[in-house]
C-alpha cells in the first residue's frame, strides 16, 4: 500500500482559529534563506500564527523527514523551501494524504498538490545578469561564470539563464564551480585570472562567491566586472561602496511574507494563485 | 592511560556482566532517550511517527550494517555516500531507459557492491589504508555521478507501482523500507553471529597477522566486505531514490559520517575486532531518535548540531564507563 | 640497596595474581626469581617498578618505606626493569629506541645527538654488540631487540637492574657476553633481580632462588644449599622425573619434502625431508635464517625459487590458507603477535583453522564445536575455568598451548615448531614434549626449529643446522653434540 | 596482506635507499605534476601564478602541519575545519565589538588552542577514539558556530592595515599567509626532528604502551598535539577571515580530508610513528597544484573530482610499491 495504515493516521484538525504554520527550509547555511525564514516569521508574528521551523541542510532525504516531523506536529499548512524540486514530490505527496495544504517557496514541487509557488525566477535572474553583462561590457566580450554547488538547484537554474543569452551574445571562455562559498570563489577567480587574462567580465550564481572574487580581482589589479546573485547585506554594501557592479537581487523577505499570506489565504478557503512572483531587480551602482 | 595496559583485566567479569552490560548499554541510552523525548513531547510516541522514525532510520541503518563489518575487520569505508550517489544515479539512469525499475535496482546493488569491491582491492592488493583508499573513492564516486548527472537530478522514473512501493509503500502496516531494514538485519546477524564468515571477520580485526596465520583467507574476506558495504549503500540509494522519486546528484553527502556514529555508538570498537550489529541497530536509532526528537520539540537545526555533538560525546563516554 | 617487599597482595578483577608474597633483595646479589608461567613473578616486579598499583603490602627500600607511582619514578630512584615483553619502537632508529623517554638535549632544549651516539656507543661496547645505531629497530632480530633493551638499562647507571627472561631470545654467544656483564655489574655492587625458566642458567650466576607458586613465596635459599630436583619440585608442586619424556621413533615413508628453497639475501637452496612420525629439529644462531624459511614454507613469504612436496606430489603454496587445507601447521615463534587473538575466547581461538568443518550447512553447530574444544582442552591439559576465558588472560604456558592445540584440531600431517617452549615453565614444557611425541606416534611429521639446545638435542630424531641461510649440516640422533651444532651454526666445518 | 607481516623486512636496504625515496617520493610527484601541468599551460610556471599558488596552498599546508602531529601520534582530527569557523567567527565577533584585530586574533588563535585542547582531554581522559572524539566535536563547535553567527557572515571589520596585510598583504614580494605558512613549517619542523617533544610524538605513535612505560606522559603530549591542531587550525582560520574580510559560518566544511589527504600523500603512516612533516608541505602543494592547475586548465568541476581521486589513488599506491 502506498498509504499509511488508518489507525497510524493523525486524527484531523478543524480548528483554524490558532493556526500552526511549519516551514521546511532547504539550508539555513546561507542569508538568503535565513532571510527568508525572518520573513516568514514575521509575518506570521504579526498575524498572531505560530511557525515551526526545520533545516533540511540542503539534504533531500533529509527534508522528507523533515516534513514527515511536522505533518507529526500537528501544523495546519505546510510551507516548503525545497532542496530540489523532483525529490520534494513525496512529501508533498504525504501532506496531500493527510489533507494538509502546502505552499512552496523559491522552488517548486514537480508532483503532489501545491497551492501556490511563491518564487523568484531564477532562470530570468539568470537571465538578466547577462544582459546587463552584455549591455556594459559589449557583445562577445570575454566572460566567466562561477557556478555553484554542482547540481544544486539554484546552480541549474542561474545558469541556463545565463547561457540562454550568454550562449549567443558572449563568449564563456571560464566555468568553474565554487560551490557557493566566498574562499573558494577567491581561489578559483584567483587561477581564472591567471588562465584568461582578457576575461572582461564575471557573472557569479551568488553574492558569496562575487565578493571572494572581488577580492581576487583588487589583488591582481585589473578590472573586471563581477555580477553576483541574491542581493544579500554584504553585496549591497559592496555595490555602494563601488567594489562590486551589480547583482541579481531577490527579496526573501517578502517571499516569506507572501507564502505565509498564501497559506493564511488558503486556510480561510479564498483563491489564491497559483504564481505569486516576488520580482527580481537588478541592483547597480548607478 | 593505565587502562591501556590494563586491557582486558576484569577478566571473569566481563564474562558474566560486562556482556550484558556491553549489550544493553546503548539499549538502555536509546530507552532513556525515548522516555526524555516522549515526555517533552507526547506526539512522538504517537504510531504514525514510530512508523515515521522506522523509515526515516533505515536508510541511514542500511549503509551503517555494512560500515558494522567494515568496522569490525579495522578498517573504514568514507566511500558510502558517493556509493550511494552513483548507484542510485545509474539506476535511475537505467529506469529512464526503459529497463523495469525492480531490474535496475537489483543491477544497481550489483553494481554498488562493484564499486565496494573496488575499495577492498584498493586496500588488499593495493596494500592501501582504508581511510585514504575509501576518502579517494568518495571523491572519484561522487565526481562520476556528476558526469554521468551532469549535476542535473535524474527524473521521470515513470509509475510502477512496485518501484514505488519500495520506498514509499506499506507492508502489513509498516513502512516497506523499515521492513527493508529489519530483513537485512536478520540476515547479516545470522551471518556475523553464526557463520565462519562472521567469524572471520571479528578474527582479523581482532588480530590480522593470526587469522592469516590460521588459515584465513584474509584479503578475499576484506574485498567481500567492502563489496557487502557497496551493496548495502546501493541498496540504501534505491530506497532514497523510490522516495524522492528521483535520483540526486548530491545525495548522501557525509552519511558516511552518520553511519560511523551509529556504529560507534552501538559500541563496536573503531579498532576492530569487538562489537554488534544489534549495537548498530540501536545507534542507527538513537541518531534517528534524536533528530526526529529535536524536530519535534522544535529545537533550531543549529542547537541540533550542539546537542547531537554533546549527545554523542556523552554516549560514548558512558559507554567507556561502564566497560571499564 | 636493598629492597624488602613484604606480604604483597594484587589482584586483576576477580583473579588474585600476588596473594602475599615476600621478598627481599641483598646489595650486590643475583637473585634468581623462579616459578611456573602465571605464577606472579613479572606482576610482582611491576607492583615493585610502580607499573602496577599493590592492593596491600609494603616495600621497604633500604629500610624507609617505599611506593613508585610509575616505572620512570623508580628509575630515577635506581630500578631499572628489563620487561619480558620488548618495549621496541620498530619505526625508530636503535638510537631513538635507546634513549627515548631519556633524551638528551643541549642547553637550548634540542636533542645533542652526537653526546647520545657516544653514550651508546660505549654501552654498546662494553656489551660487544655491533648493531648499527641508524638501523631501524624493527629490522633488528629478537635477540638484537633484546640487546637494545639491555644496554638502554645499563645506561640509566641503575643500582637494581630487574631481567625478565632476558636470554629468551638470545644466542650461546650473547648470553655468555651478557653473564660477563652481569658479574661485572655486581661488582659494582649492583643488585640484580634474574627471572628464568632456564635452570641451568640460574645454577650458573645466581646467588641466592626465590620460588613462587600461585602468587606466594615458596622458599628463599642461596644458591649452593639447592639443586634442581629440589627447585622443580617447589615450583610445580610434585616430582618431575625427566625433563625430556623418551623418544621412541617410529618413522614412516617420507611425507614432506622441499627441494632448493631460496630467496634471495635470506636463504638459498635449502632442500630436506620429514618421514611421518619424525622430528626433525632445526638448528642455528639467531638471525640464521630458519623462521624465514618455515614462513616461506607456509606461504606467508614469497620465494625466488624452490619446490614444496607432500605426500608425493609438488604443492605450490601461495597463501597460508593453501598451506592449511594441505595439512601444514604452523606455531609461529611469537604467540601474541602472530598465534592467537588475544580478546577471543579459548574456543574461538581453538576452532579458528577449523571454523569451516562446524558449519557443513553454512551455519556454525555450537555443540560440536564445544565438544571439539572441550576435547583439545583436557588433552593438552590447558589450564583454565571454561573455554568462553578470553586467552589474554591466560598466562603464558598456557597460551602456548592453546596456540599448539589449534593446529593439533587440524589434523596435520606436517607441524612445523618455532620456538615451542620459549618462555615456557618447566612442567609445561615437559607436557608439549609428551604431546610432541604422541602426535609422532600417530604419523605426524614434525619440523622443530629452537635456539635450546638441550631441547633440540632431547626431542629431534635428526638434527639440520642452518648458518647464514645455508643448511651446513645434518646430525642424526645419536652422533649430535652442543659442541658438534655450534661448529655447524657459526660456519666451521 | 603480505605487506603487513612483512613490514620492515628489507632491512639492510631500507636504510640506504628506502629512506632516500621515503623522502623524494612525494617530491618526485610533485615535480612531475608540475611538468605536466606546465606543459599543458605554460601560464602556471608565471611568477604571480606561483605565488598565488603559494597563498592558496597555505591555509591547508597549516592545518595539516597540525594533523601531521597528529597523525603521528596514530590519532586523526576531524574538527579541524569546525574549530577554523568557529574561532574565525569569535575573532571576528572580537574585531567588531572594537578589540583590535591582532589582538582578537591572537585571542582567537588561543580560543582554537582550547577547542584542540578539549578534543586531547575527552581522547586522553574520556578513552574516546580520536575519531569519533573529534566528529562530535566537530559537530559541536560547526553547530555553536550556527548559533553564534545565526548563520549569518559577520562582516565589517573595518580597514586596520595590519589586518588586511595578515591575509592579503605581501612580505618581500611574498605573500603575507606564504610567509606565515614558512615560518610555522621551519618552527615546527625543529620541534619534530630536533627536541624530546618531537620525539615523544614518534615514541607515542610506534609504541604507545612501550611509551607509557618508559616514563613518557603520553596524555600530556597528546593533549598538547591536539591543542597545537587547533591552534594551527584558529591561525588559518584568522588568514582566511582577512583574506575575506569577513568570517563565514560555513568556512572550512571538509577542510579536514583535504589536510589529512595533504599528510597521507606527504608519505606519512595514518597508523601513526612513520612520516615527515616536509612530506606533509609536498602534499599540500601536490593538493594546491592540482586545484590551481585544474582550474587553470579549464577542467570542469565534475572532472575536477574524478582526476583528484584518481590522482591520489596514483600517489599512494606508487609511493606504496616503492617502500615496498
Ligand atoms: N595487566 C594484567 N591484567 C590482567 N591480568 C594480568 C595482567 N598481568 C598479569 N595478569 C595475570 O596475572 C597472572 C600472573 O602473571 P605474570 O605475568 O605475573 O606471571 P609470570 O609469573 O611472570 O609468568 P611467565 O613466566 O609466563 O612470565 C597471570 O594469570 C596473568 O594472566
Ligand atoms: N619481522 C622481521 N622484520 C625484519 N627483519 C626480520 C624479521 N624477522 C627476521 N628478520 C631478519 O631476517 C633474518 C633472519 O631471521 P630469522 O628470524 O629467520 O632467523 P632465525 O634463525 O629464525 O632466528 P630467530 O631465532 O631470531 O627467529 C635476520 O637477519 C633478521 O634480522
Ligand atoms: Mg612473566
Ligand atoms: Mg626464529
Amino acid at each position: 500500500s502506498m498509504e499509511p495504515p488508518g489507525w497510524a493516521k493523525p486524527a484531523k484538525k478543524e480548528n483554524l482559529k490558532d493556526i500552526k504554520i511549519g516551514l521546511s527550509v532547504s539550508t539555513l547555511n546561507n542569508p538568503f534563506f535565513v532571510s527568508l525564514k525572518d520573513g516568514v516569521t514575521a509575518e506570521a508574528k504579526k498575524l498572531g500564527m505560530s511557525v515551526k521551523v526545520v533545516d533540511a541542510q540542503n539534504d533531500s532525504a533529509k527534508q522528507a523527514n523533515d516534513v514527515e516531523d511536522l505533518i507529526q506536529q500537528g501544523v495546519d499548512v505546510l510551507l516548503i523551501n525545497p532542496a530540489d524540486s523532483a525529490a520534494v514530490s513525496s512529501a508533498v505527496q504525504s501532506a496531500n494524504h493527510i489533507g494538509i495544504p502546502v505552499v512552496t517557496l523559491d522552488r517548486s514541487a514537480d508532483k503532489g498538490k501545491v497551492e501556490a509557488l511563491v518564487a523568484s525566477d531564477n532562470v530570468k535572474g539568470g537571465e538578466m545578469a547577462a544582459d546587463y553583462i552584455v549591455k556594459k561590457a559589449g557583445k562577445d566580450a570575454q566572460v566567466a561564470e562561477l557556478e555553484g554547488v554542482p547540481g544544486a538547484s539554484a546552480t541549474r537554474e542561474r545558469g541556463k539563464g545565463f547561457h540562454n543569452i550568454a550562449d549567443h551574445s558572449l563568449k564563456v571562455t571560464a566555468k568553474q564551480s565554487a560551490d557557493f562559498d566566498r574562499s573558494k570563489g577567491l581561489n578559483v577567480m584567483e587561477n581564472i585570472i591567471q588562465a584568461k587574462p582578457d576575461i572582461k567580465a564575471v557573472f557569479a550564481h551568488n553574492d558569496e562567491m562575487a565578493l571572494g572574487a572581488i577580492e581576487a580581482i583588487n589583488s591582481s589589479g585589473r578590472n573586471i566586472m563581477v555580477v553576483g546573485f541574491d542581493g544579500n547585506d554584504d553585496a549591497l554594501k559592496a555595490i555602494k561602496e563601488g567594489k562590486l557592479d551589480a547583482t541579481v537581487a531577490q527579496q526573501p523577505l517578502l517571499i516569506g511574507r507572501l507564502a505565509v499570506d498564501a497559506g493564511r489565504d488558503v486556510l480561510q478557503g479564498k483563491k489564491v494563485k497559483k504564481n505569486i512572483a516576488a520580482p527580481l531587480k537588478l541592483v547597480t551602482k548607478k | 592511560m593505565k587502562a591501556a595496559i590494563n586491557e582486558g583485566t576484569p577478566a571473569a567479569k566481563s564474562n558474566i556482566f560486562g556482556s550484558v552490560t556491553q549489550k544493553l548499554g546503548p539499549l538502555l541510552g536509546l530507552i532513556i532517550l525515548f522516555i526524555i523525548v516522549s515526555i517533552l513531547n507526547p506526539s512522538f510516541l504517537e504510531p504514525l511517527n514510530i512508523l515515521n522514525l522506522l523509515r526515516q532510520v533505515s536508510i541511514n541503518a542500511l549503509i551503517a550494517f555494512g560500515m558494522t563489518f567494515v568496522i569490525l575487520t579495522g578498517g573504514i569505508d568514507l566511500s558510502v555516500g558517493a556509493i550511494l550517489a552513483l548507484s542510485s544515479a545509474l539506476t535511475a539512469g537505467m529506469i529512464v531507459s526503459g529497463l523495469d525499475p525492480m531490474i535496475a535496482i537489483l543491477v544497481g546493488c550489483i553494481l554498488g557492491g562493484v564499486m565496494g569491491i573496488i575499495n577492498g582491492l584498493l586496500i588488499t592488493k593495493g596494500k592501501m589504508a582504508p581511510f585514504i583508499a575509501t576518502l579517494a573513492t568518495m571523491t572519484l564516486f561522487r565526481g562520476l555521478t556528476m558526469v554521468y548527472t551532469d549535476g542535473n537530478p535524474i527524473t521521470g522514473l515513470g509509475e510502477n507501482r512496485l518501484f514505488q512501493l519500495f520506498g514509499r509503500g506499506y507492508f502489513l502496516g509498516i513502512p516497506v523500507p523499515a521492513v527493508t531494514m529489519i530483513i537485512t538485519f536478520v540476515v547479516l546477524f545470522i551471518v556475523l553471529q553464526k557463520t565462519p564468515f562472521g567469524r572471520n571477520t571479528y578474527a582479523i580485526g581482532g588480530n590480522e597477522k593470526a587469522s592469516l596465520i590460521s588459515g584465513i583467507k584474509v584479503p578475499k574476506v576484506k574485498v567481500m566486505i567492502y563489496g557487502l558495504s557497496g551493496l548495502l549503500a546501493a541498496l540504501a540509494g534505491a530506497i532514497l531514490t523510490s522516495r524522492l522519486n528521483s535520483a540526486q546528484p548530491t545525495a548522501g553527502t557525509s552519511y558516511e559520517l552518520d553511519a560511523i556514529a551509529a556504529v560507534v555508538l552501538g559500541g563496536t570498537s573503531l579498532s576492530g575486532g569487538k562489537g554488534r550489529i544489534f549495537g548498530t541497530l540501536i545507534g542507527a536509532l538513537i541518531i534517528g531518535t534524536l533528530n526526529n526528537g529535536l524536530n519535534l520539540l522544535g529545537v533550531s537545526s543549529f542547537y541540533q548540531m550542539v546537542v547531537k555533538g554533546i549527545v554523542i560525546i556523552i554516549a560514548v563516554l558512558l559507554d567507556r564507563k561502564k566497560s571499564a | 640497596m636493598h629492597i624488602e617487599m613484604r606480604n604483597i597482595y594484587k589482584a586483576f578483577g576477580t583473579n588474585q595474581v600476588l596473594a602475599g608474597v615476600d621478598f627481599d633483595l641483598a646489595s650486590g646479589e643475583v637473585h634468581a626469581l623462579m616459578g611456573e608461567n602465571g605464577a606472579g613473578k613479572s606482576t610482582m616486579m611491576n607492583v615493585l617498578t610502580g607499573l602496577h598499583p599493590k592492593d596491600q603490602g609494603s616495600i621497604f627500600i633500604d629500610g624507609t618505606e617505599t611506593s613508585f607511582s610509575n616505572p620512570k619514578e623508580a628509575e630515577q630512584n635506581g630500578i631499572t626493569f628489563i620487561h619480558q615483553e620488548l618495549n621496541i619502537w620498530p619505526d625508530m632508529t636503535v638510537l631513538e629506541n635507546l634513549f627515548i623517554g631519556k633524551e638528551i638535549k643541549t642547553s637550548i632544549g634540542l636533542l645533542n645527538t652526537n653526546k647520545m651516539k657516544a653514550l651508546a656507543k660505549s654501552q654498546f661496547d662494553r656489551l660487544a654488540v655491533s648493531i648499527p645505531l641508524d638501523k631501524e629497530a624493527g629490522s633488528c632480530s629478537v635477540g638484537e631487540q633484546q640487546m637494545i633493551e639491555i644496554a638502554k638499562a645499563l645506561m640509566t647507571d641503575a643500582k637494581v637492574i630487574i631481567m625478565d627472561e632476558p636470554t629468551a631470545a638470545l644466542t650461546e654467544r650473547e648470553i655468555a657476553k651478557l653473564f660477563e656483564v652481569i658479574s661485572s655489574l655486581k661488582k659494582e655492587g649492583v643488585s640484580i633481580v634474574y627471572i628464568s625458566h632456564r635452570m641451568e642458567e640460574i645454577f650458573a650466576i645466581c646467588d641466592r632462588i626465590t620460588v613462587m607458586r600461585d602468587g606466594k613465596t615458596v622458599d628463599t635459599k642461596p644458591i649452593p644449599e639447592t639443586n634442581f630436583d629440589e627447585v622443580v619440585k617447589k615450583m610445580v608442586g610434585r616430582e618431575l622425573t625427566d625433563r625430556y619424556p623418551k623418544r621412541n621413533p617410529q618413522t614412516g615413508e617420507t611425507i614432506f619434502e622441499v627441494k632448493g628453497l631460496t630467496k634471495s639475501g635470506v636463504f638459498r637452496d635449502v632442500s630436506f625431508s620429514v618421514r611421518a612420525g619424525e622430528i626433525v629439529g632445526i638448528s642455528g644462531l639467531m638471525g640464521a635464517g630458519r623462521t624465514e624459511i618455515m614462513r616461506a614454507i607456509f606461504g606467508l613469504d614469497s620465494l625466488d625459487s624452490g619446490e614444496i612436496w607432500l605426500n608425493g606430489s609438488k604443492v605450490t603454496i601461495k597463501a597460508p590458507s593453501k598451506a592449511v587445507e594441505s595439512g601444514i601447521g604452523f606455531i609461529t615463534e611469537n604467540r601474541k603477535e602472530e598465534g592467537l587473538i588475544l580478546d577471543f575466547s579459548i574456543k574461538e581461538n581453538m576452532v579458528l583453522p577449523t571454523l569451516a568443518s562446524f558449519a557443513p550447512k553454512g551455519i556454525i553447530n555450537e555443540k560440536n564445536q564445544s565438544d571439539f574444544v572441550d576435547m583439545l582442552i583436557k588433552r593438552l591439559t590447558v589450564k583454565t575455568e571454561s573455554a568462553e576465558t578470553a586467552v589474554g588472560n591466560l598466562s603464558g604456558g598456557n597460551q602456548q598451548k592453546v596456540v599448539i592445540a589449534k593446529w593439533v584440531g587440524i589434523g596435520p600431517k606436517v607441524l612445523i615448531l618455532d620456538e615451542p617452549t620459549r618462555g615456557v615453565d618447566v612442567g609445561a614444557k615437559r607436557e608439549i614434549y609428551e604431546l610432541m611425541n604422541e602426535l609422532t606416534s600417530r604419523g605426524v611429521a614434525i619440523i622443530m626449529v629452537s635456539s635450546e639446545l638441550p631441547e633440540v638435542l632431547g626431542m629431534s630424531d635428526r638434527i639440520l643446522v642452518i648458518h647464514e641461510g645455508k643448511i651446513t649440516g645434518e646430525l642424526p640422533m645419536g652422533q649430535a653434540t652442543q659442541e658438534k651444532i655450534m661448529t655447524l651454526a657459526t660456519g666451521g666445518q
